[in-house]
């Protein structure tokens, strides 16, 4: 890329499993009050804001009615991506890079606890083929997690190793909402979710919301003394009939990955990439998604995550932040992974900083099974 | 004409289509501010909007924390409204339509209003009046508010409707 | 905006209240094909592709997810939008934006509504913040009323004047293949006498729900030269949000507030140099809802002065052989597919532009051209399409 | 009016308990409702066949996944097949069809190139594996009504 974009602030209300005390609004402007303190810059110098938030979820037609004043809407820019909001992030980079706005707000916010999350999800699957059988995310994710497993030879062992991980990193982040120090055992002990999916396997129901602001890098360098650079980004799609995809192999993670690599420069990721945020929603899909990533070759994601190469300290740690599985909303989970990739990169992720971390990957993904995946590289040189 | 027309398929018999109507839940909060307005319909049968600290414009549609306008933070000053006004416009519903919160086709027998409060904040709301002949713009009407301290606590819908009056 | 970005394709489904026939993925993969080969492109030509519907209407989560592979998209890059009613202009824009940032060369943007899966009235009653106008929006019938009564007592315009915005559609999209309501009214009356919905509107005022999907394809100039005999040029668009003032939906009621669209036209408007509107611009394709709406449209979009709206219909400047063609396709008046409605506007455009719109094309020439959409609490998006740059 | 709403303990806000409900209708479109229509009047699985890749999928699709044409050429596929994949729902949800724990499966059916995604019933949890030979099994003329559920569910080829 010709131009570089900036990330100039990233933050992150602390996640809860029932925020009932603010509505939308309300809870998208805790982080968006602290980018601006961040920035020193106010709703006003905002010239397009980009949210992301889903009607269903939301219980709301046009749900980004809720926030139009909290992100400076009016007489102004707003645009809604339904999807992951980390794509929210990547259409605040093509806004910057048109020429067309220089300070974008990016916001995503999700109350999980608001709904039923089976009601919601379930309609999500294809009203022919799919819906009527009952099917929510868990029990599709069920589907895949058997399929992956069978196929590569991954173990409940290696799995659980990565939820006691992600749980025990996210005793080093602020905003994680259930840090716990688990063992190995006591995720195999844990009740039966669905089928190999057990509770500690998956995230709690969760509340909470982030916000970024991204610019050119001519203004970034005049706001902030570490901004960090999007250097790639992409995204992929994949078919939606379960039937008709190989679970096993996350095909359009790798597709997304290869284009964002290809414009970062990337050709060896495991080496190349200092820290990693990944989007696990379940622990089964770290190893997948690192296969996808390129972090390993298909089929050696259990042997990665048994390694400790991915263990704070290691070659390439893997969630410092505990990521999605002690407790991210829907939705929010990838710009959540921006934020966090940021504080590595600027140096301020606390307890759970990695040294010197220059090149930072955030995952994320959308949909069932993984349909849409997403992926950013960042870099502070 | 250069687009292409799609292509048609073929007639059948019979098309199979599957419908759902399961309701979704949500517990939706009103969060600080318009909680603010809710207490003090419920407790003191009074409306309240907040005021920007910089337009000092009063926001009643609805409250919320930060100022649409000026973009700056609303902070925490709160007016009383004033429960009379004159209709400032009405229209009335003659076909029923689905209400997606009651899950039903409904017609609410009561105008719905945009009524100019005595003190120049516009208000959305109905009229008590069903008979629309009896209709006028800039007639005077105050609100009704429901007496049942238990049945309160709907926010606005704490006012039932607004009633004509004569002054 | 770094790149420039021209129109290469469109393609729309013919729109009706029902389409048994397809699935909602079957039905906007029509559309798709259509404007494939109106760009004489393979589905593997397009690098990336947004997707834009009101999520709401259909009732499904992630819509898009469902019809990936009807719409060739397996293995593509892309995102969905959604928002308001000016959700597929906004789609568009975003599409200008992947072009111009040099993200991508070739973007297809997909949208749709499939209005017989639900019910419209119900999903934009919806709209209402739950916590507090719940009940107090029913529809967006009832919020154009309110506009339309506003209107009549600051113009001194009649129900006649509406009535002949409805003949002028009718006309239009009796013309126009792929339009829905095709009523074929032949006079004022016909139109007084349908029924109010919510008073003062009547059934024939305001738009239908339509099922159907439209297509544009977007590329970069310099793809776009290589790929079609007769690209059209996004020279600029605007898009700007409000939020609701003085308790109405669509603007103010007390016409004291500034609309957004006074906004959007300001900053467009000056950007291209344009001081006159009818006299710089050759045609219109504006959003909409009702006949009172378009109207005053005409003079909120600067067209006209202020209250002389219901002039320029006596005229008939805005017929199809008029001085300022409006809505030769019969417009949202004849269909509604809502989230794809914008794209219609815009797409109708280009084919006016490209003098490929058949029994609608307008009588004089069109060189350039203003499509609009309406959403939410009065948003509006402006596209300004030109045939050179 | 029933009170619907809810004050949180120690503060002035308060939670409405409320719902949208907005009944939705999906249209099978020509090729669907062939492929419905197959399983209750028939108890036939239908698939479609992509010539160009030669792929059939099942069950019945207008469009190829990989190639984008349009698919018109129909085959009957067996009603016995190979289980992808497995999984155990066991918590209860307001969507689920029958009672849980609910069984789900991917299964390819001799004949086909892509799974069908569907339940198992019949069968003993502790004995799914990928691979298992697995049969449909339809309900009764009379419940059949053109949808995926007239199929009941897949059950193991051999049980015990």
């Amino acid at each position: 890329m010709a131009d570089r974009v900036a990330i100039v602030a990233a933050a992150q209300t602390k996640y809860h499993p029932n925020r009932a005390d603010v509505n939308e609004a309300e809870l998208a402007y805790e982080a968006i009050k602290q980018v601006l303190e961040e920035t020193g810059l106010t709703l006003s110098d905002i010239d397009s804001a980009v949210t992301c938030c889903q009607d269903a979820w939301d219980g709301r037609t046009i749900a980004s009615l809720n926030l139009q004043h909290v992100v400076g809407a009016h007489f102004g820019h707003e645009f809604t991506v339904a999807e992951d909001g980390i794509n929210a992030a990547y259409v605040a980079m093509s806004q910057i890079l048109s020429g067309d706005h220089e300070l974008v707000l990016v916001e995503s916010h999700m109350k999980e606890s608001q709904s039923d999350k089976s009601i919601i999800e379930n309609a999500g699957f294809d009203a022919i083929l799919m819906r009527q059988l009952g099917l929510d995310y868990t029990s599709a994710a069920a589907l895949q997690a058997t399929r992956y497993m069978d196929k590569y030879g991954i173990t409940p062992e290696q799995c659980a190793r990565v939820a006691v991980r992600n749980h025990s990193n996210a005793k080093g982040n602020p905003f994680a909402q259930s840090p716990m120090d688990i063992t190995v055992k006591d995720v195999l002990k844990s009740e039966m979710v669905a089928d190999p999916i057990r509770l500690l396997d998956t995230k709690p129901i969760s509340d909470g919301a982030c916000a970024l602001i991204v610019t050119t890098e001519e203004r970034a360098r005049k706001l902030v003394n570490k901004p960090v650079w999007i250097t790639g980004a992409s995204n992929c799609y994949d078919t939606h009939y379960l039937g008709d995809r190989e679970l096993a192999d996350c095909d359009a993670l790798v597709k997304a990955a290869k284009k964002a690599y290809g414009m970062a420069g990337i050709n060896d990721p495991f080496t190349q990439i200092d820290v990693a945020e990944i989007s696990t929603e379940y622990s089964y899909q770290e190893p997948l998604w690192m296969e996808g990533l390129g972090f390993c070759g298909r089929g050696e994601g259990g042997k990665l995550v048994d390694s400790g190469a991915i263990a704070m300290g290691g070659q390439l740690p893997v969630n410092p932040s505990g990521g999605v599985l002690p407790g991210n909303p829907n939705t929010v989970a990838g710009m959540a992974r921006i934020a966090e990739a940021v504080l590595q990169l600027r140096g301020d992720a606390g307890a759970r900083q990695v040294e010197g971390a220059k090149v930072a990957i955030a995952h994320g993904y959308t949909g069932i099974c993984g349909q849409h995946q997403a992926v950013m590289i960042i870099t502070n040189v | 004409m250069a687009q292409a027309s799609p292509q048609k398929q073929p007639e059948q018999p019979e098309y199979i289509s599957i419908k759902y109507d399961l309701p979704r839940p949500y517990h939706w909060s009103t969060g600080k501010y318009l909680g603010k307005l809710y207490a003090e319909a419920k407790e003191n049968k009074k409306l309240v909007a907040d005021r920007c600290p910089k337009c000092k414009e009063l926001h009643l549609h609805a409250p919320t924390p930060v100022c649409p306008k000026c973009k700056v933070d609303m902070g925490w000053d709160w007016a009383e409204m004033p429960l009379t006004g004159t209709v400032f416009q009405y229209t009335y519903q003659v076909y029923p339509l689905f209400d997606p919160h009651l899950g039903k086709v409904f017609a609410d027998p009561h105008p719905p209003a945009i009524i100019l409060l005595d003190n120049g904040v516009y208000m959305r709301h109905r009229l008590e009046e069903t008979d629309t002949k009896k209709l006028k713009e800039g007639m005077r009407v105050q609100a009704v508010w429901e007496e049942d301290y238990e049945r309160r606590g709907q926010g606005f819908q704490d006012i039932l409707y607004f009633r004509k009056i004569e002054e | 905006m770094a790149h420039r970005t021209a129109i290469v394709g469109v393609g729309q489904t013919h729109h009706a209240s029902r389409r048994k026939d397809v699935s909602l993925a079957e039905m906007v993969g029509e559309a798709v094909r259509a404007a494939l080969a109106d760009a004489q492109l393979n589905v593997k030509d397009i690098d990336a592709f947004i997707f834009s519907n009101m999520e709401a209407f259909e009732g499904i989560l992630l819509p898009d997810h469902g019809m990936i592979a009807e719409v060739g998209a397996v293995g593509k890059p892309g995102f969905k939008v959604t928002g308001g009613g000016t959700t597929g202009s906004e789609a568009v824009g975003e599409g200008c934006h992947m072009i111009s940032s040099g993200l991508y060369d070739v973007v297809m943007v997909v949208s749709w509504q499939k209005h017989d899966c639900g019910d419209a009235t119900a999903g934009i009653s919806a709209a209402a913040v739950p916590t507090f106008a719940k009940g107090l929006v029913t529809g967006a019938v009832s919020e154009f009323a309110k506009q339309a009564l506003s209107y009549m007592k600051d113009s001194g315009a009649r129900e006649e004047h509406a009535a002949m915005i409805r003949l002028k559609a009718d006309r239009g999209a009796c013309r126009n293949p792929y339009s829905h309501l095709k009523i074929g009214l032949t006079s004022v009356d016909e139109v007084l006498k349908s029924p109010y919905l919510v008073w003062p509107i009547r059934l024939y005022d305001f738009c239908p729900q339509s099922s159907g999907a439209c297509v544009v394809i977007l590329a970069s100039e310099k793809s776009a030269k290589k790929m079609h005999q007769k690209p059209v040029w996004v020279a600029d668009f605007e898009v700007v949000h409000q939020e609701p003032f003085r308790a109405g939906s669509f603007g103010d009621p007390t016409g004291t507030e500034t609309y957004s669209q006074h906004v959007a036209c300001e900053r467009l408007y000056k950007r291209n140099g344009i001081t006159d509107v009818r006299k710089q611009v050759d045609l219109a394709e504006i959003y909409e809802p009702s006949t009172w709406e378009e109207i005053s449209l005409y003079e909120h979009l600067y067209f006209c002065e202020k209250n002389e709206g219901w002039k320029l219909v006596e005229r008939g400047a805005t017929e199809i052989e008029g001085e300022f063609p409006v809505n030769c396709s019969g417009g949202v008046l004849a269909t509604n597919p809502i989230g794809a409605t914008p794209v219609l506007r815009i797409a109708e455009s280009a084919l006016q532009i490209r003098g490929d719109a058949g029994e609608h094309q307008a009588t004089r020439d069109i060189k350039s051209a203003v499509a609009t959409a309406l959403g939410g609490p009065n948003w509006t998006a402006l596209f300004l399409l030109k045939r050179s740059l | 009016m029933a009170a619907l709403t809810e004050k949180l303990e120690g503060m002035d806000v308060w939670v409405y308990h409320g719902q949208i409900n907005i009944p939705n209708t999906y249209s099978a479109g020509a090729v669907g409702s062939r492929f419905l229509i197959e399983l209750r009047d028939n108890k036939r699985i239908m698939g479609t066949r992509c010539p160009k890749c030669n792929l059939v999928y099942v069950p019945a699709r207008s469009v190829c996944r990989d190639c984008f044409g349009q698919l018109s050429e129909w085959v009957e596929v067996s009603n016995k097949g190979t289980l992808l994949s497995h999984a155990i729902a066991r918590q209860p949800t307001p969507v689920q069809p029958v009672p849980p724990p609910i069984i789900y499966g991917i299964i390819q059916l001799d004949g086909a190139d892509t799974g069908i995604v569907h339940m198992l019933g019949e069968v003993d949890p502790t004995q799914l594996k990928v691979g298992m030979r697995v049969k449909a099994v339809f309900k009764t003329k009379k419940q059949r009504v053109a949808s995926i559920l007239d199929i009941k569910y897949f059950k193991p080829l051999r049980t015990k």
